[in-house]
């Protein structure tokens, strides 16, 4: 059977470069547009981007840190 | 029993005596000493006295126990029926006064009505007592 | 007419009960005794409606007059307690013609409807006398009749319960008459009314103070108060579905009414809570009673059993709200008093259906009830719910009246334990659910199916009862608050 | 006439109805009954303020009290039933559909309710509705965990009675309005209502419950209890201050425990607590347009959570699989239930376009309006967060990752529809914002699309999704569940009762067992004191009787004569 168009590796691959370069499409965008903040910090250049991968990061780590913490069996309660 | 002839003619003589003496103290009671309660044990205990030396057999011939339990029943509702006739007279329960025309007559009547009702009750619940225990042991 | 009411409300089932005997063929007992019950049940609603707007009615026997004579005194609590007792009994009597004839030979059916008329007319009497002594002779009129319905239970176990309950309603009642007794010696009166008025010069008299406490003891023993409850369990199980739900529902009740009577009217408020410690002793002995009780009842393994011990920790609800000592305390108890009653009414007729159908009221005999009694088992789960004290049942209204009383007191542990034990009689309610819903029935179990109307009707009655005083409060809450503030007033 | 009934009573009517009809007037009603409710709401209109009082226990109550944020609620709740009866018409069972109702009646009774006692009793109703339709998940686990979901709602429900009461004794007032958290009976109010928003620590009810419901089930579950309390916070609590911090307190937990989780609605249930966090932030900050977000939130969350979990449930219902690690690659065969899924999974990222975005947006700028940058920040992180959780993590191990095999064809139309109502109504919100703008409590002064804040909103997103397929290995499935506060009532108690008991009996019984033995050992010493032969319950002779009487005469004549 073949696998359907979607999950074929040409085609992650071209997904993959889509990603990217939309993600540069939406950073540079925000050389047309003026972001009036309330803050200082959400005026940086690329705000959500930086933060949005920085804040993810630290989640991702501090639940995989946790679960090292608190994971048991899915029968733990059976 | 059979074989004991001096108890058995001495309690044929003396039942009819404490009948009567039970009839007695019953009547007389707002007189003189007595009342229905008293009347009820003597009376009652005429029979058991009957029971006792002629045995229950014919004690229950004499006294059919059904017709002793129905007995229990007819005094009391001769007793609470005194209160509500005189209920019904529009007076308040137990109030004898309505009974008759005069006051006085009326309390007599109301007494003696009640002490007879209290007196059947007691005579026959005296005899279910016997007739139940004496009845138990065979 | 109506001015003999009063009488009539003990005479009428009175007579009625020599009556049963005398007419005993087929259902003429039943009839007579169903018809009497609803004759009380339609005066012990006039008068109610006479003492609404706050008037005492006071009724002489025999024309002699208080003190001397015997008076019956009708406040809002007396007649409140009438229409408990008559619309109690008026609503088992139907249920009784289909599970006496099931569970009682038929040659006793006649003695059966005699004795439970003389109950009545024991309970009715306590509730509407007003002389000390007149009230010890209907606590033995219904106390000997109750002994005897008891042991007609089918079970031969009910024997012996019916003999406990004997011993210990004897020390009770006497324990009432020494009571009495001393304190006619002090004051020369049996009339409560009269008494209210000599006992206060006389507080200090320790004749006074072994009068109250002999009293209080005999009645907390009547009304089952825990640690003095031992009686009860055993002869609820074991009694007659009929008599178990009559007795529940009214039994102890009366003797609550005593209590407040005797601790109110008699020695009066300021006696009992200033000068006798009852508020602490009540108190004490209401949460011990409420807790434990409560707990015994989650591991039953006889439902009927179960409702008796929840019956001993409601009745440590109602002498909780006694021991505020406040309005809405007592409003609480007397509301309790009437919720509980309509609610464990309601729960044993469901278990009269039960053993009717399915003979035994063991926890595993309910596996598959919920499938195959459902209009039975549904009922049971209203009435459990007001048991809980969900809202939008009668149990809700008591609960809410209990907390408020505890607040107003600055009671709030107090209040807390009230709620937390509901969450012990949901997990005893649950226990019998989940059996009857969550587990099947055995496959060689016979079949079943709900009993006849005779029996649904009757359940369904109380049950409805139960949201029917939960949404509309005014006859409940109403006369019970008027009640209280009668007898906080010194009425 | 008509339009003084509480409009709840309709659902509820329907819910006692429900058993006792055949399945073709069953499917009508229980799609007919919500779109009534709809009309008798607005047929009604805002302007009846409070419809009529009645005497119940002394106080006059209020049953029907019409008022701005109670229309909004009862209005996506009605939504709701709807959206919930046409995917459960085919699949529920006539108790669980009475259930439901029971239950979406009740807490259209609570958004109504004009005073604090009609309040606690639809509370009650609700707890009982809901715990029924956690027990038609039809499992000893769902019954176990209903039990449990059922005593932690009763306690909440004890919590929330005594402050009721304390507060109804201090004031004298049974009005349901504005409260200051000052005195204990409001902070018992508060602490009852949370208990119900979800808020940690007695929070676990949520995963641990609602996923034992059935597809269907939970769908119902994931709208009225939580959104109840929000609506009650809403009216009772705007402004306090506490809310903001345990709303973040409720957005961390939720992402965290998410990204561990396995199971797909336990994935989606620590979402709710998620989602619920930002609206309980929005309340404690209290401004107009906080509180208009956090009911506009309240709004989009319902559907789109709505909608999620119909995807999730329609995989679960085909599949009969949850975990995660058994599901991947299903868009093949499930093309209309993964789009749907992806559609409620963007919004719940509030992803412009989509009704989140206009929701949360709302909370997020009042922060900033507000001049709080640690909230403002964190609110904006866990933006991200959600995006990551619920945004990629669902669809992406549900639908796509990798192939499990699995060929499952799209659930039957009435599943179907139901999803593709809710998907476009979290579209049309999102694209046509004032209908629901209309609805809110406050007028609005707010325009979600502005260039800024949607590049904004998409660089955060984005940049999240990069950091999901960046960090994936680190996200591996596993099959584990993660310990939460309910370790302490479903482990740990029974383990310290199950200690001491075990002290306390013979030394030879002292050999550490199993958990199972452990508890056992606690049942069989409590049934030692209270079981049929214990020493509290057995039928005592006649003497200790008489001995407590004498203990108890003793007792009043000491103190009396001392």
């Amino acid at each position: 059977m073949e696998k359907h168009w979607l999950v074929r590796p040409k085609t992650i691959r071209l997904l993959w470069i889509v990603m990217l370069g939309v993600l540069a499409v939406t950073v540079l965008l925000q050389l047309g547009i003026e972001i009036h903040g309330e803050f200082h910090i959400d005026e940086t250049f690329g705000f959500g981007a930086w933060y949005g991968l920085g804040t993810c990061a630290v989640m991702v780590i501090g639940a995989k840190i946790l679960g090292a913490v608190i994971k048991r069996k899915d029968t733990y309660y059976d | 029993m059979k074989h004991h002839l001096i108890p058995r003619v001495i309690a044929k003589l003396t039942i009819p005596g404490i009948l009567l003496f039970a009839l007695y103290v019953q009547f007389h009671g707002d007189y003189g000493p007595g009342g229905g309660f008293q009347a009820g044990v003597i009376f009652g205990a005429g029979f058991i006295l009957y029971g006792l030396v002629f045995g229950l057999e014919n004690l229950r011939k004499v006294a059919p126990p059904q017709i002793v339990t129905a007995f229990i029943a007819v005094g009391v509702l001769l007793y609470g029926g005194v209160g509500v006739v005189s209920q019904i007279l529009g007076a308040n329960y137990l109030d004898y006064d309505v009974l008759s025309a005069v006051d006085h007559d009326g309390q007599h009547l109301g007494i003696l009505l009640v002490e007879l009702g209290v007196g059947i009750t007691v005579a026959a619940v005296m005899m279910t007592i016997f007739m139940t225990f004496a009845g138990r042991l065979r | 007419m109506i001015a003999q009411f009063p009488a009539l409300q003990v005479v009428i089932p009175l007579l009625g009960a020599p009556l049963c005997i005398i007419l005993r063929r087929g259902a003429l007992p039943w009839l007579i005794a169903l018809l009497v019950s609803w004759a009380a049940l339609a005066m012990a609603a006039t008068l109610l409606s006479q003492v609404a707007d706050g008037e005492i009615i006071s009724y002489a026997l025999g024309g002699w007059l208080a003190p001397l004579g015997i008076e019956y005194r009708i406040d809002t609590l007396n007649a409140f307690m009438l229409l408990l007792v008559a619309g109690t009994s008026s609503a088992v009597l139907p249920f009784a013609y289909k599970s006496v004839a099931k569970e009682i030979p038929q040659d006793r059916h006649y003695l059966f409807y005699s004795g439970f008329l003389l109950m009545l007319t024991g309970l009715l009497g306590m509730a509407i006398t007003g002389d000390a002594f007149n009230v010890f002779v209907f606590i033995e009129i219904s106390s000997l009749s109750s002994y005897a319905m008891i042991a007609m239970g089918r079970d031969r176990r009910a024997l012996s319960a019916a003999f406990t309950y004997l011993v210990m309603g004897t020390v009770g009642a006497t324990f009432f008459l020494i009571g009495v007794g001393l304190i006619y010696a002090v004051t020369g009166t049996l009339n409560m009314a009269d008494l209210a008025e000599r006992l206060p010069p006389l507080y200090q008299s320790r004749t006074v103070l072994a009068a109250f406490a002999f009293i209080s003891v005999g009645i907390l023993l009547k009304l089952a108060l825990f640690p003095l409850h031992l009686w009860l369990p055993n002869a609820y199980t074991y009694a007659p579905s009929v008599v178990t739900a009559f007795l529940a529902a009214t039994a102890t009740k009366v003797a609550i009414y005593l209590l407040l009577r005797f601790g109110y009217t008699v020695f009066g408020a300021e006696f009992v809570f200033n000068i006798v410690p009852a508020s602490e002793v009540l108190l004490t002995l209401a949460l011990a009673g409420v807790i434990i009780a409560s707990f015994v009842a989650i591991f039953q393994s006889d439902v009927k059993r179960l409702l008796a011990y929840s019956s001993v920790a409601q009745i440590g609800y109602i002498i909780l709200g006694i021991s505020y000592a406040n309005v809405t305390g007592l409003t609480a108890s007397i509301v309790h008093i009437f919720n509980h009653a309509v609610t464990k009414g309601a729960l044993f007729l469901v278990m009269g259906c039960v053993a009717y159908a399915a003979g035994a009221c063991r926890l595993e005999s309910f596996a598959g009830l919920g499938k195959r009694m459902p209009l039975t088992m549904a009922a049971f789960v209203i009435a459990g719910l007001s048991l809980i004290g969900v809202p939008l049942t009668a149990g809700f209204i008591s609960k809410w009246y209990l907390v408020l009383g505890a607040m107003e007191k600055g009671w709030w542990p107090v209040a807390a334990v009230i709620l937390a034990t509901s969450l012990l009689a949901a997990v005893y309610v649950w226990r019998v659910v989940e059996i009857a819903y969550f587990r099947d029935a055995p496959a060689d179990a016979p079949p079943l199916s709900d009993p006849p109307l005779a029996l649904l009707v009757p359940t369904w009655v109380l049950t409805g009862a139960c949201v029917y005083f939960g949404i509309e409060t005014s006859l409940s809450l109403g006369f019970a608050e008027q009640a209280a503030i009668q007898l906080m007033g010194g009425g | 006439m008509i339009s003084g009934l509480p409009p709840g009573l309709i659902l509820i009517a329907g819910a006692v109805a429900i058993p006792f009809v055949g399945p073709t007037i069953r499917k009508g009603l229980v799609l007919a009954l919500p779109v009534l409710t709809l009309a008798l709401i607005w047929g009604t209109g805002i302007d009846a303020g409070t419809v009529w009082s009645a005497p119940f226990m002394g106080y006059a109550v209020s049953p029907v009290r019409y008022a701005p944020t109670g229309m909004l609620f009862a209005t996506v709740f009605s939504i709701m039933a709807f959206g919930g009866a046409l995917f459960a018409l085919r699949s529920a069972r006539p108790s669980e559909m009475a259930a439901a109702f029971l239950y979406a009646g009740s807490a259209i009774g609570v958004v109504f309710a004009g005073d604090l006692i009609t309040l606690f009793v639809f509370w009650e109703i609700m707890a009982i509705g809901s715990t029924m339709v956690v027990w038609n998940g039809s499992s000893d686990a769902a019954r176990r965990a209903g039990l449990r979901y059922a005593l932690i709602h009763f306690f909440g429900g004890i919590v929330l009675m005594i402050g009721l009461i304390g507060h109804i004794e201090a004031t004298g007032s049974i009005t349901f309005d504005v409260m200051q958290a000052d005195a204990w009976p409001r902070w018992l109010i508060l602490a009852g209502f949370l208990i119900n928003a979800g808020a940690w620590p007695l929070s676990s009810w949520i995963p641990d419950a609602y996923p034992e419901a059935s597809p269907a089930g939970m769908v119902f579950l994931s709208a009225f209890t939580t959104k109840t309390a929000v609506f009650v916070l809403l009216v009772g609590f705007p402004g306090t201050q506490a809310l903001i911090y345990v709303g973040l307190f409720m957005i961390f937990y939720g992402i965290i425990y998410a990204l561990l989780e396995n199971d797909m609605r336990r994935i989606l249930a620590y979402s709710i607590v998620n989602q619920v966090g930002f609206m309980v932030v929005g309340i404690g900050i209290g401004t107009e347009m906080a509180l208009n977000g956090a009911a506009a939130h309240a709004f989009a969350h319902i559907i789109y959570k709505g909608l999620l979990l119909m995807s999730a449930g329609s995989v679960l219902y085909m599949t009969g699989k949850r975990k995660c690690s058994d599901l991947g690659g299903l868009f093949q065969s499930m093309p209309i239930t993964a789009t749907c899924g992806i559609i409620g999974a963007l919004a719940i990222s509030a992803f412009p376009l989509t009704s989140g975005f206009i929701s949360k947006s709302m909370i997020n700028q009042s922060a900033a309006d507000q001049h709080m940058m640690v909230v403002w920040l964190l609110l904006t992180a866990a933006s991200a967060g959600v995006f990551l959780h619920a945004g990629i993590k669902f669809p992406w191990f549900v639908f796509f990752q990798k192939d499990s095999g699995l060929r499952p064809p799209d659930p039957p139309w009435n599943m179907r529809a139901a999803m593709i109502f809710f998907a476009a109504l979290c579209l049309l919100i999102g694209v046509f914002p004032q209908p629901l703008y209309a609805l809110l409590p406050a007028p609005v002064a707010f325009v979600p699309y502005t260039g800024a804040h949607v590049v904004g909103q998409l660089q955060l997103l984005l940049f999240s999704g990069l950091a999901f397929f960046l960090l994936l290995p680190l996200m591996k499935r596993t099959l584990t569940v993660s310990l939460d506060v309910d370790w302490l009532y479903r482990r740990a108690a029974p383990a310290v009762i199950a200690w001491i008991a075990r002290d306390l009996r013979e030394l030879s019984d002292g050999v550490l067992g199993g958990t199972r033995a452990q508890v056992g050992s606690i049942i069989d010493s409590m049934a030692h004191y209270h079981g049929p032969a214990g020493l509290l319950a057995r039928t005592l002779p006649t003497g200790r009787t008489v001995f407590w009487v004498l203990v108890i005469l003793a007792a009043f004549l000491v103190f009396n004569f001392s």
